[in-house]
């Protein structure tokens, strides 16, 4: 693995590697496509086990992943790359990996539909995957109220109590900076 | 009465004075070569008139003063004066076809058509060797001048190889005339006819034999006529008639009396030549698709039959010798003469692009009439000549040349059928023009109504007596004539004529004839009342039909063989262009005609035998074949000449494609009408015949083998279309499988059952292709997987298939079930458990076949371009409605049916005959009571729907798509309606039933052939000096193996 | 003697003939073997009516009678039958020189454009 | 701007211009041709109370279950039919068609899409049918209380006669709604397809509120 | 072989409902019998009755079309008819109502009305799932139907008679009298074909109840699911009764009329256990499987049995 790592910086700038739970490399939008083209077709990652993306709205970034897999190493390796993270209507875009592996057509639609991320290219990327005739925020992004949401259309029974979720994982994951703000 | 020595004198002088115009063409030659041969023709005719009627008696014409042996004679007789009738008006017609020509060319070719016209004069009406050789002579320079009336280069050609090849032979000629001059001492052949003995024969044997060579090579045998078949195909067509007709015709004559002076010395070298020449040419006429060439090798073959035909009534001792030679010749010449300006009217040389010929409809009827003539279809002087052929063969054991000579008559039907089939329907080129003159145009109406005529006139002259009822035949005619009338005219007509006749000749039938007689008749009236729906001429559909229903009650009326054998041709003939007239028809409609004629020529060999057994050619003398030598034999050839027509296993292909692709008031008549014709003719014979057994194999058992396979294969096959008539045509072969098993059981049962499916199958059989046929004009499709749903849009159609598919399945309350039942019986009392159970197998693959037709047409979902389907026209369910209420008449009293039926078969069998007691039928092993089942389903049926009615009063009537489908909704009709390969897993499971044994065994035998004649038709290199070394080659071959040695 | 001689010879002229027209693939040669043949034809015919020592069938007094003459018969054919054959080769002439012009060439195996 | 395609329609539920075998255009409509659009009926009970107490009774010892899972409870149903709980024996059988079942055991949550399914099921039962709400999600979203995409409770769109807390309940749970159900319908209460068809308005409006795409009839037969 | 009389008609009736109980109970007790193999207690023996009476007493109901409407009873129709047809028990008036009408050859076509009917009603509901089930009944029928004939056209050549009475009456008088003795090869062609008519495991892919749901009458529900269901109560008793008859004695008329009954329930029963028996202890054919097994040992078995009836009679 520290050999691959070490073929891959030859070519490609790295910005982080971590090995805490698994390999993930970082690597720069614009590089993305070659370097999984390169993992695919020379370091033998032939399988792609799925690509996710995580909202940093802080940061106003989004984080995608490729989780790759090698059969014959027997091992992944996740490629991290941050790419800039649009105000909704407007879509953040990245580049298709859908001549790789066929399969990243279905992860890429998912995420245009949960995320709001376009892909250009990707066949049937702009038809609706699991929601239908959605007419909100993508509703994976942090800014989406899904708890106003769900009493807005779903008939609440009474008697539960709620916290707004953007503050209330706000104070559970960053309480120091929520200090700051308060 | 006007010497006949006038024809030549005219012909000549009027060639020589033509000399004396300009070589620039006018009008004035033209007109006097027309009147010329008017005067030569008139000559010919007034004598031919005078001697036929017996006003004349035939005189010779001696020139110069004297008597033979001195000086030249000729004779005018009978047979001379209709020949030279026939040479000359064919010459006059010729010139006004060639009114064309005369203006591109000069006036050389009028003198050398007079010339050749003369020629031929002399060669028919000399007496005299040298005379005949010096005719034959002027004859062939003349032809060959005229054969290079383009001057192009193929006309060169063949005009040249013709020429070589001419002066070979009279070279031969000339040696032989002089030899036997040196050993006769006389040229003048009556004195030498009259001088043969052995002895003479002996010495001047090969004087003899050259001239008898010599003419053969005039007659151009196989295999050394290729310089005849380039002349055929190269020069104007025109003049192509006129060398097929008149020369040959001539040059024939010219044969008969060089073979007659030598004492019929060459007889038999005379029929070898002649039956090969026939086979050879036929066969290598397979591959041809030059129409012209075609003619050619038509003519060549027809030729070779009317020498084999003269061989054999000299050898065997035919009577009526003269009318079997005649009438063939005659025919040819009539017939050849006629497609020969047809070609020239089409203009096309391939047959491939004679579709054009459909821009004069009309002209379609004069093609028909020459091929049939040709084939030796009824009614035509060819028929009576083959069939009088054939049986004197037949009574003096000839077997061999019988086979030889029908075969070799059913290879020319396959080319010339395939023609006729490609001109009837191809497409073709909307630019393309017809010679469509006058002149052009009644030379072949001309000669179609001689043929006709003659066929009215040579009927009597057949030396059989035959009990066949012309008024049909005048009814089509009248028909023809009408043709011009709106199509609904004609039907009434036709139908009155069919109603007022069928009244008394349905009374007038007996016993079981009286059965198929309800069948046909009714079956007419009711399959021509869809008629009325179709608007427009309809040009050739009722003569057609008129014809197919003529054949088929003569075949009810006939007492003769010859009777029968004739109407059962006109039968075939008539359903043959009514198939024809189907859309993409073209190839199912040959192998129709083929299977037919094939299965045709079975019977007539039958007959044949049976007529040279018992001496009788009346239908009864079959009850005495039952007992002569070979009856066994006899029995089979007729078994297998009707399941030709029932479509039993190994002779059906021609069925699913010939029914399925007729019109869609065709294909009841075809199927439900015609193939009863079938199991009449085999019921006829194994009443009159009894068992029979070809040496330890007895016929019946084998019989019933085929009968049960027949059924179970065709009902698979059924069950494995996507074509709804298709499918409906596989399942007419099953039945008749079931009707064929009915007759092989040889019991009163079993043949009580065959009559029983015959009526029903008549009854559900019409209807349902009345249905389906409706179903599919309306939908504009066959596939049943394109249909589904039409329940609501066609809900008569549907009721009728319903009551029809119960009633064929023999589901009991229906009058389908009475076959079923009656054939388990025969079935045990016969014992042939096995037959039985596959009978049944087949039975309930019919289940198959029946739901898969009731469902995927009017069941399952209604399509996006059906929904505004209507119900059928009136004119398709009225004879649907009348044949439903039969169909419940049947099935409430079937004692109705089954109890006459069963008393005309108590006349010749009543072992094991049912018993009635009231409605009861009781036979050795079971009991059956039709009325209590019919009102017991009733009854149930009215109860349980009262309860189902009462409780479900309330019910929701929904739509198409309101269907549980895992909770999802099915996307379209098209993907929900479930029909295409419906049968999988029987075809997983059962699939080698579906292998084409049968179409595979005659394809292969129809490739061999055509690579036969690929190959063999290669000895004619089309270089001249070729074929004069094959020639030299024939003589000396036919001399060594004539001789048995130098 | 003589009416043998000729005969054979006749034969042979006969079969020379048949020789020449079926080696030669030049249209004229053969159109000569054919004359040949054609010859050889006649003479068969004469020697056939050939009596040795015969006078020539013409009667022109009594005494002629009773003396042996050829058979006039074959005489007169042979005469019919040269006019014939003389046809018959200029039509061939005819031909050839027509075919030549068409074509360029009297080889007759150039001349295949029907066949089968 | 968004490019996603949010309001795609099924194409083959458009109306379409089709040519019949005679050459005549016309339009399908497929909404309105393929499907019955009549609105349900109330079915009174039987006037005679006596027969229909005896029909009830039957309707209770014989419960035929829509063998449809709609969610991760329907795992719960399965050991039932096995020889450990043997629903057997109290009449309890599985059918695969609604058509055939009158008791529809809606097995956990219920996403947007499953209930488009939901609705159609129960619609296409027949006769006096019966709902069983199983786990809490059917009851108020449980786990998924506050998704976007999943419905809170259950009765707010089709009538539920019996509900079963439990995340997840036991098959014994689902033995004893069973039983409840059984005396629910003894006592003639359970008459949810009328209160359905009476209130018809009502639920449809509520269907239609989450079911954004509604491409089908208002009732499917 | 009596004619028409119009307390026939009572006993007509009579005879269905009788068989109607008889074929509930049956029911539930072959329910209880393979829920016992199955370990488990399985249904109560009147379950049967429950369901039926729930189904006729469905108030909400469907159609789709006429011949929809028609299919059942045509159904019902067809098994109701063979059970008048066939005497139940060897001359009993009561169960021998309509047997004049016709013989065995009746019975075995009329058997194919409420195929017809069924296959019509499920297919004008135009689901797939209907059309895929009828081809598939339809191929197996087509296939264990020969071997059927092969047995009834043995026994037919052994009795010398097609009549069911007759064919009883002769083998009266002994157990050794039983076709099952007397022709054991034609009884076990038709016992096998009897597996596949009764369409029990391993030839139950018709029904298919989870792949294509129940089968052709998928679309059925309400009173036409009710008639079907009462249908299939009388119907497997109806083809029982026929083997009985043909192969195993038929039912004599005792003096008790006790005796007759258990003698009738045993037979049926036993007769009927047999294809359970099969059924609980074999997995499922596919289609052109069960096809080839049918045109395979049943019906070399039916081939031997006539050519060996065909010699020894």
């Amino acid at each position: 693995m520290e050999q691959i790592i070490e073929n891959i910086k030859k070519q490609f700038t790295l910005s982080d590697v971590t090995t805490a739970h698994g390999t993930y490399i970082t690597c720069e939008k614009k590089d993305t496509v070659s370097l999984l083209t390169y993992l695919k077709d020379v370091e033998g990652f032939k399988h792609l086990v799925l690509i996710t993306a995580v909202d940093w709205i802080e940061d106003n970034k989004f984080q995608l992943t490729y989780l790759l897999n090698s059969p014959k190493l027997k091992t992944e390796l996740g490629v991290r790359t941050f790419i800039e993270r649009s105000v909704w209507p407007e879509e953040s875009e990245m580049q298709s990996a859908h001549h790789l592996w066929p399969a990243a057509k279905t992860y890429q639609r998912e995420l245009h539909e949960m995320f709001g991320i376009d892909f250009p290219g990707s066949p049937e990327i702009n038809d609706p995957l699991i929601l239908e005739w959605w007419d909100d925020i993508p509703p994976y992004r942090r800014d989406f109220d899904t708890k106003k949401y769900s009493e807005e259309t779903y008939y609440p029974r009474e008697g539960r109590s709620t916290n707004d979720p953007s503050d209330y994982m706000k104070d559970q994951l960053y309480p120091r900076e929520g200090e700051k703000n308060a | 009465m006007v010497d006949p020595i006038y024809l030549i004198v005219i012909a000549l002088a009027t060639a020589f004075a033509l000399g004396l115009f300009r070589k620039a063409p006018s009008l004035l030659p033209y007109g006097l070569t027309l009147a010329a041969l008017a005067v030569m023709t008139v000559i010919s005719g007034s004598w031919a008139y005078g001697i036929l009627s017996g006003s004349l008696e035939g005189t010779d014409i001696f020139t110069a003063g004297f008597t033979p042996p001195v000086s030249i004679n000729l004779y005018m007789g009978s047979l001379e004066a209709v020949l030279l009738l026939l040479v000359n008006l064919t010459a006059l017609m010729t010139a006004l076809v060639l009114r064309k020509e005369v203006k591109d060319t000069s006036v050389y070719m009028l003198m050398l058509l007079l010339v050749f016209v003369m020629g031929l004069n002399g060669v028919i009406m000399t007496r005299d060797l040298f005379n005949l050789f010096v005719f034959i002579e002027i004859v062939s320079i003349a032809s060959a001048g005229l054969i290079a009336l383009r001057s192009n280069l193929e006309q060169l050609g063949a005009g040249f190889k013709f020429v070589i090849a001419g002066a070979l032979t009279s070279g031969f000629m000339l040696i032989g005339i002089i030899f036997t001059y040196y050993t006769t001492g006389s040229l003048n052949m009556d004195v030498i006819a009259s001088q043969m003995s052995p002895a003479l024969a002996a010495t001047g044997y090969t004087g003899l034999f050259l001239i008898f060579i010599g003419m053969i090579m005039e007659l151009k045998p196989f295999p050394v006529n290729g310089w005849g078949l380039d002349t055929y195909e190269a020069s104007v067509p025109a003049v192509s008639a006129l060398v097929a007709a008149g020369t040959t015709s001539a040059m024939f004559y010219a044969f008969l009396k060089t073979s007659y002076m030598s004492g019929g010395l060459f007889v038999q070298a005379a029929a070898v030549i002649g039956g090969m020449t026939f086979i050879g040419m036929n066969v290598l006429a397979l591959q041809q698709d030059k129409s012209r060439r075609l003619l050619g090798y038509s003519s060549i073959a027809q030729i070779g039959l009317a020498v084999l035909a003269y061989a054999l009534v000299a050898l065997y001792r035919i009577e009526n010798g003269e009318f079997i030679v005649f009438a063939l010749i005659l025919t040819h010449a009539l017939a050849k003469a006629l497609l020969f300006w047809l070609a020239g009217i089409v203009g096309k040389d391939s047959i491939h692009d004679w579709g054009v010929i459909k821009k004069k409809m009309i002209l379609i009827a004069p093609f028909a009439v020459a091929v049939s003539a040709l084939l030796g279809l009824p009614p035509f002087p060819s028929f009576f000549a083959k069939w009088d052929l054939v049986m004197g063969l037949a009574a003096r054991g000839g077997m061999v040349w019988i086979i030889l000579i029908l075969s070799g008559s059913l290879l020319e039907a396959v080319y010339l059928m395939r023609w006729f089939g490609n001109a009837f329907k191809d497409s073709f080129n909307e630019e393309d023009t017809l010679d469509w003159r006058f002149g052009t145009v009644l030379p072949v109406f001309f000669n179609m109504t001689v043929l006709l005529a003659l066929g009215y006139l040579s009927a009597s002259q057949s030396s059989f007596s035959m009990g066949f009822n012309w008024i049909l035949l005048g009814a089509v005619a009248v028909l023809m004539v009408l043709d011009f009338l709106p199509g609904i005219i004609k039907n009434l007509l036709l139908m009155g004529a069919i109603g007022y006749y069928g009244y008394g000749f349905v009374m007038a039938a007996e016993s079981y004839r009286s059965v198929f007689a309800w069948i046909f008749a009714l079956g007419a009236l009711i399959t021509l009342l869809p008629g009325f729906g179709v608007k427009g001429k309809r040009m050739g559909f009722y003569p057609s039909a008129a014809l197919m229903f003529a054949g088929l009650i003569g075949l009810i009326e006939a007492v003769d063989f010859m009777g029968f054998f004739l109407s059962w041709e006109i039968m075939t003939l008539g359903s043959y262009f009514l198939i024809l007239r189907g859309k993409d028809s073209k190839p199912h409609a040959l192998s129709y005609m083929l299977f037919s004629l094939g299965g045709a020529y079975l019977l007539m060999t039958g007959f044949a035998m049976t007529y040279a057994g018992t001496g009788s050619i009346a239908l009864g003398a079959l009850v005495k074949a039952a007992i002569i030598p070979h009856s066994g034999i006899i029995f089979a050839l007729l078994a297998v000449g009707f399941m030709t027509k029932m479509a039993s296993a190994g002779l059906h292909i021609w069925l699913p494609g010939a029914h399925a692709e007729a019109e869609t008031d065709v294909s009841p008549m075809v199927s439900g009408i015609l193939l009863k014709a079938g199991v009449f003719g085999l019921l006829m014979t194994a009443i009159s015949m009894g068992e029979q057994s070809i040496g330890p194999v007895s016929l019946p058992y084998v019989l019933s083998w085929v009968a049960v396979i027949t059924a179970l294969v065709a009902n698979y096959m059924a069950a494995m279309q996507e074509d709804a008539k298709r499918l409906l045509a596989y399942s007419s072969i099953g039945q008749m499988g079931y009707a064929l098993f009915g007759i092989s059981l040889m019991s009163h049962l079993g043949w009580l059952s065959a009559l029983v499916i015959s009526i029903v199958h008549f009854i559900y059989k019409v209807t349902l292709f009345l249905a389906i046929g409706s179903v599919a004009k309306r939908t504009g499709t066959r596939n049943m997987y394109q249909m589904g749903g039409l329940i609501t849009k066609m809900p008569f159609t549907f009721f009728s298939v319903l009551i029809c598919i119960i009633a064929l399945s023999g589901i009991p309350p229906l009058a389908g079930f009475s076959g079923k039942w009656i054939v388990y019986n025969a079935v045990l009392e016969k014992r042939w458990m096995l037959q039985g159970a596959v009978a049944g197998a087949a039975g309930i693959i019919a289940f198959l076949y029946l739901f898969r037709l009731i469902f995927a047409i009017f069941l399952g979902q209604l399509k996006d371009n059906h929904r505004k389907v209507k119900e059928a026209p009136f004119f398709l369910i009225l004879p649907q409605a009348l044949l439903l209420g039969l169909v419940m008449f049947f099935s409430f009293l079937p004692g109705s049916l089954l109890r006459p039926v069963g008393e005309i078969l108590e006349e010749f069998t009543t072992a094991g005959a049912l018993e009635w007691q009231g409605n009861m039928a009781i036979s050795d092993y079971g009991y059956w009571n039709g009325v209590a089942v019919m009102w017991v389903f009733m009854a149930l049926f009215a109860v349980f729907f009262l309860i189902l009615t009462i409780n479900g009063r309330r019910a929701q009537w929904i739509k198409q798509f309101n269907i549980v489908f895992a909770a999802e909704r099915p996307a379209r009709p098209e993907t929900t309606h479930f029909s295409y390969n419906f049968f999988a897993p029987v075809r997983k499971a059962l699939g080698f039933l579906e292998y084409p044994f049968t179409t595979n065994f005659w394809n292969r035998v129809s490739d061999f052939l055509h690579a036969v004649a690929g190959f063999c038709r290669r000895i004619y290199t089309g270089n001249g000096q070729t074929y004069l070394l094959q020639m030299v080659i024939f003589v000396v071959l036919s001399y060594m193996l004539t001789k048995g040695g130098f | 003697m003589t009416g043998t001689i000729a005969l054979i010879t006749g034969i042979l002229l006969v079969l020379i003939g048949l020789w020449g027209i079926l080696t030669n693939r030049d249209i004229i040669r053969m159109i000569v073997g054919f004359s040949l043949f054609d010859v050889g034809i006649h003479i068969i015919m004469l020697s056939i009516g050939y009596v040795a020592g015969g006078t020539a069938p013409i009667i022109e007094n009594l005494s002629d009678i009773g003396k042996s003459y050829v058979d006039p018969v074959p005489q007169a054919l042979v005469l019919t039958a040269i006019v014939i054959g003389l046809g018959i080769t200029a039509f061939m002439l005819t031909y050839a020189v027509n075919m030549y012009e068409k074509k360029g060439t009297l080889e007759i195996d150039k001349f295949e454009e029907l066949k089968w | 701007m968004a490019k996603m395609n949010y309001k795609k329609r099924w194409a083959d539920l458009e109306k379409r211009i089709v040519v019949s075998p005679e050459g005549e255009e016309f339009e399908v409509d497929p909404m309105q041709d393929y499907f019955c659009d009549a609105k349900p009926r109330v079915h009174p009970p039987n006037k005679i109370a006596p027969l229909e107490k005896f029909a009830n009774w039957c309707r209770a010892e014989s419960i035929y279950i829509l063998g449809f899972g709609t969610g991760c409870g329907a795992i719960e149903m399965r050991p039932l039919s096995s020889a450990m709980y043997d629903a057997y024996r109290f009449g309890v059988n599985w059918r695969a068609t609604p058509r055939q079942a009158t008791v529809f055991v809606i097995g956990g949550y219920a996403s947007v899409k499953t209930m488009k399914r939901i609705v159609r099921s129960y619609e296409q039962m027949q006769g006096p049918k019966f709902v069983l709400g199983l786990c809490s999600c059917t009851i108020n979203g449980g786990m998924y209380w506050d998704s976007y995409n999943t419905v809170n409770r259950l009765d707010h769109y089709i009538p539920v006669d019996v509900y079963i807390t439990g995340c997840m309940p036991r098959p014994e749970a689902l033995l004893d709604a069973i039983d409840q159900l059984k005396k629910r319908i003894k006592s003639g209460r359970a008459e949810g397809q009328n209160k359905y068809a009476e209130n018809f308005e009502w639920y449809k409006a509520n269907q239609k509120k989450i079911i954004k795409n509604w491409d089908m009839p208002d009732y499917s037969w | 072989m009596d004619g028409f009389s119009y307390n026939k008609i009572l006993f007509a009736a009579l005879t269905i409902f009788f068989t109607i109980n008889y074929g509930l109970i049956l029911q539930g007790i072959i329910g209880k019998i393979y829920a016992r193999v199955g370990r488990r207690i399985g249904i109560r023996l009147f379950q049967p009755y429950f369901n039926i009476i729930r189904q006729w007493a469905t108030r909400s109901a469907i159609s789709h079309g006429v011949m929809y409407y028609l299919g059942p009873v045509f159904r019902f129709t067809g098994g109701a008819g063979i059970l008048i047809f066939t005497p139940l028990i060897l001359d009993a008036p009561l169960f021998n109502s309509f047997t004049y009408a016709g013989d065995v050859v009746l019975v075995s076509y009329f058997i194919f009305l409420g195929t017809l009917g069924m296959a019509l009603g499920g297919g004008e509901a135009g689901h797939p799932y209907s059309a895929i089930a009828v081809t598939r009944g339809l191929a197996q029928t087509a296939a264990f139907e020969i071997s059927l004939m092969l047995a009834i056209y043995s026994i037919a050549v052994q009795y010398n008679t097609i009549s069911i009475t007759e064919i009883i009456r002769a083998q009266q008088g002994g157990v050794l009298n039983w076709t099952l003795f007397t022709n054991p090869i034609a009884t076990a062609a038709a016992m096998l074909a009897f597996l596949g008519s009764m369409m029990r495991s391993p030839f139950d892919v018709v029904l298919a109840p989870q792949e294509i749901p129940v089968g052709p009458p998928t679309e059925y529900q309400s009173q036409f699911l009710a008639m079907l269901m009462t249908n299939r109560t009388i119907f497997p008793v109806a083809k029982t009764v026929l083997y009985v008859n043909l192969f195993f004695g038929g039912v004599a008329l005792y003096d008790s009329y006790l005796l007759t009954f258990v003698v009738f329930f045993l037979k049926t029963f036993f007769v009927y256990l047999w294809s359970v028996f099969v059924g609980v202890s074999f997995p499922r054919f596919r289609v052109d499987q069960s096809i080839r097994f049918f045109i395979k040992w049943p019906l070399l078995i039916g081939v031997i049995a006539v050519v060996a009836a065909n010699i020894r009679y």
